[in-house]
């Protein structure tokens, strides 16, 4: 029975779903890491991920063009992340409050729209699955690495493209330091404001094509709260990764590959109750940090509204 | 990356910057009251005044951080409009806050390159930042490692970057406030070497200190600020240090008090060759081995960073021993927890008050207990007795003369001065048999460090044993009756403070160990 | 109220009352959306019939509380409308039966229905509540005997949600059926812990066919992911609870699909002659309350078809068990 | 309790109900959405009102409601003085449920009030135990609280699911194929008793009185003061003599004990018998989310999350009869509660500023006095 889990088959399985799981999670973790790392906590992912997810697949459903759909949903996205940012700097509210009530909001209003809109579930071509020549014929690798689709592999792209933004660019710095330090960078003749209601958006508008990348992509239909979910564990992911790119993707990574073994862990036939099968990546993905005695600290001013004393 | 563009109204670099009339005003507080001011390029115009006489105020309204109600700025007379610190660094005017504004998590290239336009357009030039910063470090000697974490670094060292950080923007006059207050006397020669070397190449520097000394040392003029007002300003040169001290609080100060002789008992601590880590993780305390009779004041100097704060935390029970015994009048209390040992009449007032001793969102009284909360009178079975507690913090609020609204008001609306004199009252009024107190007057106006210093005889003459850490070598040659110092975590020496010089105890702060006869 | 009316009247089946009587007034609480291709719009569906055939508006109103997931919300949603004298209150989701129970004595007038379950409390004195339930292992079993048959691979994939009620109903019979028509093959389960996590439900699809399965089914609202994998990767979907054709024509097979209506009349006309509860009802192949919808596009083979008609003969006359 | 009470005056009376004036705000937004459904927004927030408060049954059960908010509430308010962010409270309340029922399957030969009191305890140790452990792995792991409850919610669940379709299944399901996962319905003995003739149940009564327990130790016991000075300064805690970490785990121990309570309260109130959709918020009703909101409104303190904890479920009560009366879809009452949410939390800057305003006028009259008494005897200072 376990043994039978130790098969090419079963390994290659379990890292093409983990792959593909990771997706969204990585889109919208990502956009969550630019907004923590500015010093601003979003609660509202999972909401900004649902109208983003619904908006993709209406205008690709009407419009049949699905990179329009793309756009749909960064700006949907984009929208969420300002309203949010206006509402956190500006008005200074509690932002883990404020991030639950986006998320009651979007989870209410995809649905809303989704019912006068559609009114059933449909489903769309979404975006296929995209061989790369020749890699794609690598056995094994080839499978789980080269026949995904396009916003799998941007996902992927993303975290190099993140690191190298929060790293190596005046506006990375500027948004660590935001994060960190806000008087400080103040001090420096960096707008707080700015780079946080950058962050905030850019932030939503990535939660907008994580949830994209589930409703045109990899599941291709849009249904009452879809994400169930997601965009919570997306935000925890974050603090997984200790704020860093490369360590959401190794949380992401983790929590799906996870996820996709304990659904072959049921296929194999093996004898747990499939609720504890449903557990396992939950409870691993504390342990693992439980293990790996991680200490990087929260960028200091997360969750602080900042205003200048006059 | 290029030098900023500036765009000062006629010519290229500030010559004079005049500050007329600058009235500010905060709710229930006059912080400036028709202040002029002005600074001239070449010079240090020095700015004294007691705590909250609004200096740091008046400099905030000059680098655009609080617009003034009244008054105007004219920099090489013609009037500007400054509205924000952007404004202030494109007119090449640069502050250094009484508090830092770095970026721990940063390095020193990030903090200075972090708000300037970059030579790679959207990328970072954080090579060509770094090699100017050593560039401008050669040049006034200002020795800090580029690549290092602020976090790494040590007070003067982050100083040195706030410094270059002005320095790098171009500033033509760079505001000061009170840099030397967290300096040793060797930073402090340092530091004044890069000032000259400013003032040499034209820059303007306005010097904010309450160390009246340092004042007279660099300053070519001096202006005197009294609860927002000005009253005073005139040369430097002919003042002595009890006209700025009448100028400043209206009344005589004796700048160092008398003290009687000492009535010296038992041994009440002792450290044994203590060896704890630092913050780091590098050794911080390299076997140190001391002892503080009761009765009396040892001084403990020592430049920063060479183990003060890691020997004051070990002895508090807030840093693990890694090896050696800590004695509290012969029970060894090695690896106890800060509770048991307050319970054992040690008291503590650290270096970092704000932070480390104070509960900036609780009130005045909440502040009061915070070592004795779960012990009678205050607390009974594990309820807090509000009437009890407030009428001894309103007995210590009157005794020791904090200056608060009420007993009620939260610790962060009190001014620094008065926060300190919580944590001193609250200390003291433990009728401790130990007594470390690690930089109890850094920042403190001469007033507030006369009271402190009669305070700490007055505990003396109690019999407390008490364990001054100080960077001030005048405060440690005018309080201790013994006097150790400690060098790269260890103690190089302990000398009587009748057999002890100036010269001497420097030598020993900078490593160079003599023969000498032990105390 | 905002019912969906529609213009054209169907065949009355069952009223020959004068056309001036008030009409007859039901209240639903469901626990997901009216649009869930599954549960709840099975409900939904029946009534938006009953209505028809009962000549519109004027004869026939009912008012709906979707996505009822809390039980003491929904709760709340039934006295409500008992209150509000409602002829009828269905009180669609298993979950609701302790509520039911407190509630339905405080209203002797008003009738109840409560699926799906068979406990109609009368053992309790309650007289006014009916129970239905739908013998969904049936279909199940029907699909399992076709997709047995199907399967080339000889093995066989089903997505859960959680194993539990309609969906253990279901996935039991199926499991029989495919037995029964190739013992051969292997039926592989795995369950998503959830009704509503499409994404797992994709890739516990996904699971399924790196396995080597050729055929899948699932239930729950969730399976619409799955679903969507199965037409992409080429194989074959059963459907259950409604019909799914319409996701995808080009692989779904056939549907068991729930027509309540048959439950729904009968109902109605006891509580007009006064009956207000007490009879517990299933929805089974015999009596049209379930019903199996093949895809037109799908070319069955005949052998298979003909498999499929014995099943559900062979259930109606009773002389096959479906559920192990 | 003297100090709270002398502390209202017309001032903070108008900062009571600015959140009034935004949730204001928001239902006119909603408005416009209930004119694009096709519904007179009049009567549809008449309809809310009524089905919140309009009799005596609604406001019953509004306070029903707000039952389960207010005690997650507590849990939030001793928490997030303590710094830690426990977005755990539906896994709370799940395991809480889950221990006070198995009280009451299991201890069926004792007395019903005994049987009552047992469970609220096991409720609350079950809650407990759920809140120990993210304080824990917080403490001494340095593990984040927020990955670590969303988490445990999760794994809640699961455990929640496989119990009532496994060992704790209702007997009567388990012989039936269906298996619906369902434990046995409690003895009438142990329902807890109502005080009106309508759903109202002592745990109303419970939790406001626990309500003035917290505001108690919070601000009137040693471990109250621990648990504050640790949330805002945890160097000067330690140099207090305060243990730290073990102020974490006690602060996220008491948080998860309230909702666990709130859990058992749900099952011995309500429902009387544990039943799963497979979801968390099938069972909580998302008041493990909801309690947060509702504390962070009474500002994190006790006694004003009781009234926050009334209106928001008020909010709730009605929404539902809001559907009902005007068939809106549930999703327009989901979106029209976001909506409230932002809107209050975002007025709060209102009435800081007023706050801050009242501080520094008030301060101008204490100025003049420390003025008038202390600065004479500074100066006669020798
Ligand atoms: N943002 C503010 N809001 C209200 N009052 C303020 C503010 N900043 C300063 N004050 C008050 O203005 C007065 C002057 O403060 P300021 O900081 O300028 O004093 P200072 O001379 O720099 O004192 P120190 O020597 O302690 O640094 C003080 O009474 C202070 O309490
Ligand atoms: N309710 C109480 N009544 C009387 N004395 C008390 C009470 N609570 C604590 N004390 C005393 O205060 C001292 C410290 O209290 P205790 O050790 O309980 O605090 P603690 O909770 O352990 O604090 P820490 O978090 O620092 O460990 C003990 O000596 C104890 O006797
Ligand atoms: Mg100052
Ligand atoms: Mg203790």
């Amino acid at each position: 029975m376990i043994e039978d889990l130790f098969s090419t088959t079963v390994l290659v399985g379990i890292l093409a779903s983990g792959i593909r799981l990771a997706t969204p999670y990585l889109y919208a973790a990502i956009g969550e890491t630019f907004g923590q790392r500015s010093g601003v906590l979003n609660l509202g992912v999972d909401g900004q991920m649902l109208l983003g997810a619904f908006a993709a697949f209406y205008v690709a459903l009407t419009y049949q063009n699905l990179w329009l759909g793309i756009l749909a949903a960064i700006i949907v996205g984009g929208l969420m992340g300002l309203a949010m940012a206006y509402v956190t700097v500006n008005l200074q509210a509690q932002q883990g409050i404020s991030g639950i009530g986006f998320y009651l909001f979007g989870l209410g209003m995809s649905d809303l729209l989704f019912q006068k809109l559609l009114g059933t579930v449909e489903t769309v071509r979404g975006f296929p699955s995209l061989y790369i020549p020749f890699l794609s014929d690598i056995p094994f690798l080839g499978d789980i690495f080269f026949r995904q689709n396009i916003l799998v592999y941007l996902a992927y792209l993303l975290v190099p493209l993140a690191w190298f933004v929060m790293n190596k660019t005046t506006l990375g710095l500027k948004i660590r330091a935001v994060g960190e330090n806000p008087e400080a960078a103040d001090s420096l003749g960096v707008s707080v404001a700015r780079v946080r209601y950058f962050s905030i958006i850019l932030g939503g508008m990535l939660s907008g094509v994580a949830g994209a990348s589930m409703s045109i992509a990899l599941l291709n239909v849009f249904q009452q709260n879809m994400t169930s979910g997601l965009g919570f564990i997306a935000v925890a992911l974050v603090y997984f990764g200790g704020w860093r790119p490369g360590g959401v993707l190794l949380g992401a990574l983790l929590f799906s590959m996870v996820n996709a073994l304990q659904l072959w862990i049921q296929v194999k036939g093996i004898q747990i109750p499939s609720d504890f099968a449903v557990m396992m990546p939950y409870v691993l993905t504390i342990l693992v940090l439980v293990l790996a005695v991680q200490r990087v600290r929260p960028p200091s001013a997360l969750t602080k509204p900042f205003e200048r004393e006059s | 990356m290029a030098q900023v563009e500036k765009r000062v109204p006629g010519t290229e670099r500030i010559q004079t910057v005049e500050m007329r009339g600058i009235t500010k005003r905060f709710p229930g507080v006059l912080a400036n009251d028709k202040v002029d001011f002005d600074v001239r390029a070449g010079e240090v115009h020095a700015l004294l005044g007691e705590n909250g006489a609004g200096k740091s105020t008046l400099m905030k309204i000059l680098y655009g951080m609080y617009a003034p109600d009244e008054g105007e700025i004219l920099i090489n007379d013609t009037h500007v409009e400054i509205h924000s610190p952007t404004d202030a660094i494109q007119y090449g005017i640069g502050m250094i806050h009484q508090h830092f504004m770095l970026v721990e998590t940063l390095t020193v290239t990030e903090n200075v390159a972090l708000g300037l336009p970059s030579s790679r357009g959207l990328l970072t030039d954080l090579d060509a930042v770094s090699k100017r910063i050593r560039e401008l470090a050669q040049v006034y000697g200002l020795q800090v490692d580029p690549n290092a974490y602020i976090w790494q670094l040590a007070v003067g060292q982050r100083q040195r970057v706030e410094i270059i950080k002005a320095l790098y923007r171009g500033a033509d006059l760079l505001i000061l406030d009170e840099p030397t207050a967290v300096l040793t006397p060797q930073e402090v020669d340092e530091f004044f070497a890069t000032i000259r070397q400013m003032v040499a190449e034209g820059h303007a520097i306005i010097f904010i200190s309450h160390k009246l000394h340092e004042v007279l040392a660099i300053s070519q003029r001096v202006t005197v600020l009294r609860d927002g007002k000005r009253v005073a300003s005139r040369e430097t040169a002919g003042c002595t240090k009890a006209d700025l001290a009448r100028m400043m609080v209206g009344r005589e100060i004796r700048v160092m008090p008398e003290k009687p002789p000492a009535q010296v008992g038992d041994v009440m601590l002792e450290l044994r060759q203590v060896q704890a880590q630092s913050d780091l993780g590098t050794a911080g305390l390299k076997g140190v081995s001391l002892q503080v009779y009761a009765g009396e004041i040892l001084g403990l100097a020592g430049v920063s960073g060479n183990g003060q704060r890691e020997l004051a935390q070990v002895v508090c029970g807030l840093r693990p021993i890694t090896s050696g015994r800590v004695l509290l009048k012969n029970e060894d209390v090695t690896g106890m927890l800060p509770g048991e040992l307050t319970k054992r009449m040690l008291a503590y007032i650290p270096e970092e008050r704000m932070k480390d001793a104070m509960i900036q969102q609780f009130t005045v009284c909440e502040n009061i207990i915070l070592r004795d909360h779960n012990k009678p009178p205050y607390a009974q079975r594990g309820f807090l007795r509000h009437n009890i507690i407030g009428e001894y913090t309103d007995k210590l609020i009157q005794y020791f003369k904090v200056k608060t609204p009420s007993r009620d008001t939260q610790a962060r609306h009190l001014s620094g001065g008065n926060i300190q004199k919580v944590v001193l009252a609250r200390e003291l009024s433990r009728q401790p048999r130990v007594l470390v107190a690690a930089q109890p007057t850094r920042g403190l106006d001469i007033g507030a460090t006369e009271y402190v210093h009669n305070r700490l005889i007055e505990e003396r003459q109690k019999g407390t044993a008490i364990l001054l850490i100080s960077e001030d070598l005048d405060e440690i040659l005018a309080l201790s009756d013994r006097i150790a110092v400690i060098y790269e975590g260890k103690i190089m020496g302990v000398v009587n403070r009748q057999e002890a010089t100036a010269e001497q105890l420097g030598l020993l702060m900078a490593g160079v160990k003599e023969e000498l006869t032990p105390a | 109220a905002t019912t969906p009316a529609t213009p054209e009247v169907s065949e009355p089946e069952t009223t020959d009352e004068p056309v001036v009587e008030e009409p007859f007034r039901v209240a639903l609480i469901m626990p997901s959306a009216i649009n869930d291709l599954a549960f709840s719009q099975s409900i939904y569906d029946a009534l938006v019939k009953i209505q028809t055939e009962m000549g519109g508006e004027s004869g026939f109103q009912f008012v709906y509380s979707e996505n009822m997931f809390v039980v003491d919300d929904a709760a709340a949603a039934i006295r409500d409308y008992a209150s509000q004298g409602y002829d009828l209150v269905i009180a669609h989701g298993s979950q609701y039966g302790s509520s039911l129970r407190e509630i339905a004595p405080d209203f002797p007038e008003v009738s109840f229905a409560h699926g799906t379950t068979v406990d109609t409390f009368v053992d309790e004195g309650i007289t006014n509540v009916f129970a239905y339930e739908a013998a969904s292992d049936q279909g199940g079993y029907v699909n399992g005997v076709m997709a047995g048959l199907l399967t080339e691979s000889n093995v066989v994939g089903v997505v859960g949600p959680i194993e539990t009620g309609d969906a253990k109903l279901y996935i039991d019979g199926f499991k029989a059926g495919v037995m029964a028509s190739n013992p051969e093959a292997q039926v592989n389960i795995n369950y998503t812990g959830s009704f509503s996590d499409v994404a797992l439900a994709s890739e516990a699809a996904n699971t399924h066919i790196g396995a080597g399965a050729d055929i899948l089914t699932g239930t729950a609202q969730m399976v619409v992911g799955a679903i969507g994998v199965a037409e992409e990767r080429g194989v074959l979907w059963f459907g259950t609870q409604s019909s799914q054709t319409s996701l995808a024509p080009s692989i779904v097979v056939a549907n068991q699909v729930y027509d309540w209506t048959v439950v729904l009349r009968d109902i109605i006309s006891l509580i007009k002659e006064g009956t207000l509860g007490g009879k517990a009802y299933a929805i089974t192949l015999a009596n049209d309350g379930l019903v199996m919808d093949f895809n037109p596009q799908y070319t069955l083979p005949e052998s298979v078809g003909q498999a499929a008609a014995e099943a559900i003969q062979g259930i109606e006359s009773g002389s096959i068990t479906t559920l192990p | 309790m003297k100090q709270f009470l002398s502390k209202f005056s017309v001032s903070s009376f108008f900062d009571a109900i600015l959140p009034v004036f935004a949730a204001l705000a928001a239902f006119g937004l909603g408005a416009f959405m209930l004119l694009a459904l096709g519904a007179n927004p009049i009567t549809a927030y008449a309809a809310l009102i009524e089905g919140a408060l309009g009799s005596w049954n609604a406001v019953a059960e509004t306070t029903v409601k707000a039952v389960p908010l207010l005690l997650v509430g507590l849990g939030i308010c001793i928490a997030f003085r303590a710094n830690v962010i426990n977005i755990g409270g539906e896994g709370q309340m799940i395991i809480g449920a889950i221990f006070a029922t198995l009280i009451g399957l299991n201890f069926t030969d004792l007395p019903g009030w005994l049987v009552i009191v047992l469970a609220m305890i096991a409720g609350f140790l079950g809650g407990a135990l759920w809140g120990a452990i993210p304080g824990y792995l917080k403490a001494y792991f340095s593990v984040n609280e927020i990955l670590s409850t969303v988490m445990l919610n999760a794994i809640a669940v699961q455990l929640m699911n496989y119990l009532l379709r496994g060992p704790m299944i209702d007997p009567a399901q388990a012989e039936l194929a269906s298996k619906i996962p369902q434990t046995a319905r409690l003895d009438p003995l142990f329902h807890l008793p109502r005080l009106i003739p309508t759903r109202l149940h002592l745990g109303a009564l419970i939790a406001v009185l626990l309500a003035i327990a917290v505001y108690f130790l919070l601000f009137h016991t040693t471990l109250g003061y621990r648990i504050r000075a640790v949330g805002y300064n945890p160097d000067a805690s330690r140099y207090g003599g305060i243990r730290v970490r073990k102020q974490i785990v006690i602060a996220m121990l008491l948080s998860g004990a309230f909702a666990g309570l709130a859990g058992a309260i749900q099952v011995y109130g309500l429902n009387y018998r544990m039943i799963t959709d497979g979801s968390a918020s099938g069972f909580t009703g998302s008041a493990g989310f909801n309690g947060i909101v509702a504390a962070l409104f009474g500002q994190l303190h006790p006694l004003g999350t009781i009234p926050a904890s009334f209106v928001f479920g008020a909010m709730l009560v009605g929404a539902n009869s809001l559907q009902r009366a005007m068939q809106v879809p549930s999703a327009f009452i989901t979106a029209l509660n976001g909506l409230v949410v932002v809107f209050v939390v975002s007025s709060e800057i209102w009435r800081r500023r007023r706050q801050h305003r009242r501080r520094l006028t008030a301060r101008i009259v204490e100025d003049e006095l420390v003025e008038a008494t202390i600065k004479p005897e500074t100066e006669a200072q020798p």
